[in-house]
């Protein structure tokens, strides 16, 4: 890949790029949670707290079983397969590397202009 | 013998790790196109920086993983039919 | 404890109370571990099995403290009176003689 | 094998906590003087034991 990210032929697997990406994002939120959670039961005592912790639990660990076999499906993902996993871990980071060497935004980001007024404040 | 490879369970620790900073990194990157301050930008061009450097260090280690293979030019499967 | 194995091995100090506090650290931390070890967990055989145990570990965790806070020993709602208690356990723990 | 590295290594990590809960659970309920203190504590026993043998079953069935 070039440096210009303008260049059309930088597009060429960006779907699947940024799929994995956010798939990764998502997986790695939810054991987070499952983590949180299961941490915060440990720590709370009030019975409808517990229940209420225990519930979300479960729905957690849920999503992180759909976001894991979706994940499988996909081939993003390859827990039992480790050298294929591993060409797909070097080759998210290098592509990451690699966006994350682009100048992305140039100007100025400070938008804070278009929201100090009110409508009415002409 | 070889010395150089690393165990099982650190392999896995460090594909945990690099997927990890992978992830801070771009969302560090991509973020700094909706932030408002200019401090908070330029303290995530700092996370970016050294991101990147880690990441690379991180690379670099994983390469002495026992499942490490050759690593294609591309993603062997695209999703797009 | 009971009394003659106290005098017998010189752990008069190993109060129920102490006993109880080790068996809702160890159900905590194995809470913790379980969470960890589910969401490493691919295979629906092994989630299923780890999800039961972390259920039962809640359980186990949920007993335990309910009995430490009916014996008094565990004051969730009143922090002061839950640091009190440390501060004497914490005096008891430094003031055992070395064997 | 028929499970993923990183959860046969999960479950080592797990089975190695609940056998030293099991054996301090064993060794210390002769300690203790309190009746429902002792039921709780042969709960934990009798469930940690359940979940070792499976463990166990896992981790045999994991060994090449």
């Amino acid at each position: 890949m070039n440096q210009d990210y303008l260049d059309p032929i930088n597009s060429l697997h960006v779907p699947e790029l940024a799929d994995t990406t956010f798939a990764m994002d998502l997986l790695l939120r939810s054991k987070e949670g499952v983590r949180n959670i299961a941490v915060a039961l440990t720590e709370s005592a009030s019975p409808d707290v517990r229940t209420l912790l225990r519930s979300q639990l479960m729905q957690g660990i849920a999503m992180h079983q759909e976001i894991t076999e979706l994940m499988i499906n996909k081939k993003w993902f390859h827990p039992y397969e480790l050298s294929e996993q591993y060409k797909l871990d070097q080759l998210s980071a290098n592509n990451t590397l690699m966006i994350g060497k682009m100048n992305l935004f140039p100007v100025e980001t400070n938008r804070k202009g278009m929201f100090d007024q009110t409508p009415d404040d002409h | 013998m070889d010395i150089q490879k690393l165990a099982d369970h650190e392999s896995l620790d460090l594909h945990e790790v690099i997927n990890f900073k992978t992830l801070c990194l771009a969302k560090s990157k991509l973020m700094q196109g909706l932030v408002f301050d200019h401090e908070l930008r330029a303290l995530m061009q700092k996370d970016v920086e050294q991101s990147m450097q880690a990441l690379r260090e991180l690379q670099a280690i994983y390469q002495r993983a026992p499942f490490e293979a050759p690593v294609p030019q591309n993603r062997p499967t695209p999703i797009i039919n | 404890m009971n009394p003659i194995i106290e005098t017998l091995t010189g752990m008069n100090a190993l109060s129920d109370q102490v006993v109880a506090m080790d068996l809702l650290i160890s159900a905590k931390s194995g809470i913790r571990n379980y969470a960890m070890a589910v969401t490493e967990t691919g295979t629906p055989e092994i989630k299923e099995m780890l999800t039961r145990h972390l259920v039962e570990a809640l359980d186990m965790h949920e007993q335990i403290s309910t009995y430490m806070k009916e014996k008094g020993w565990y004051h969730a709602w009143n922090t002061n009176e839950q640091i009190s208690l440390d501060l004497n356990n914490i005096n008891t723990a430094l003031n055992l003689p070395t064997l | 094998m028929k499970y993923a590295l990183h959860e046969v290594l999960e479950v080592h990590e797990i089975a190695a906590f609940k056998t030293t809960c099991l054996t301090k659970s064993k060794t210390m309920k002769a300690l203790v003087t309190d009746q429902s203190l002792k039921d709780i504590m042969q709960k934990d026993i009798d469930v940690s034991t359940r979940q070792l043998q499976e463990y166990a079953s896992i981790l045999s069935n994991a060994k090449q």
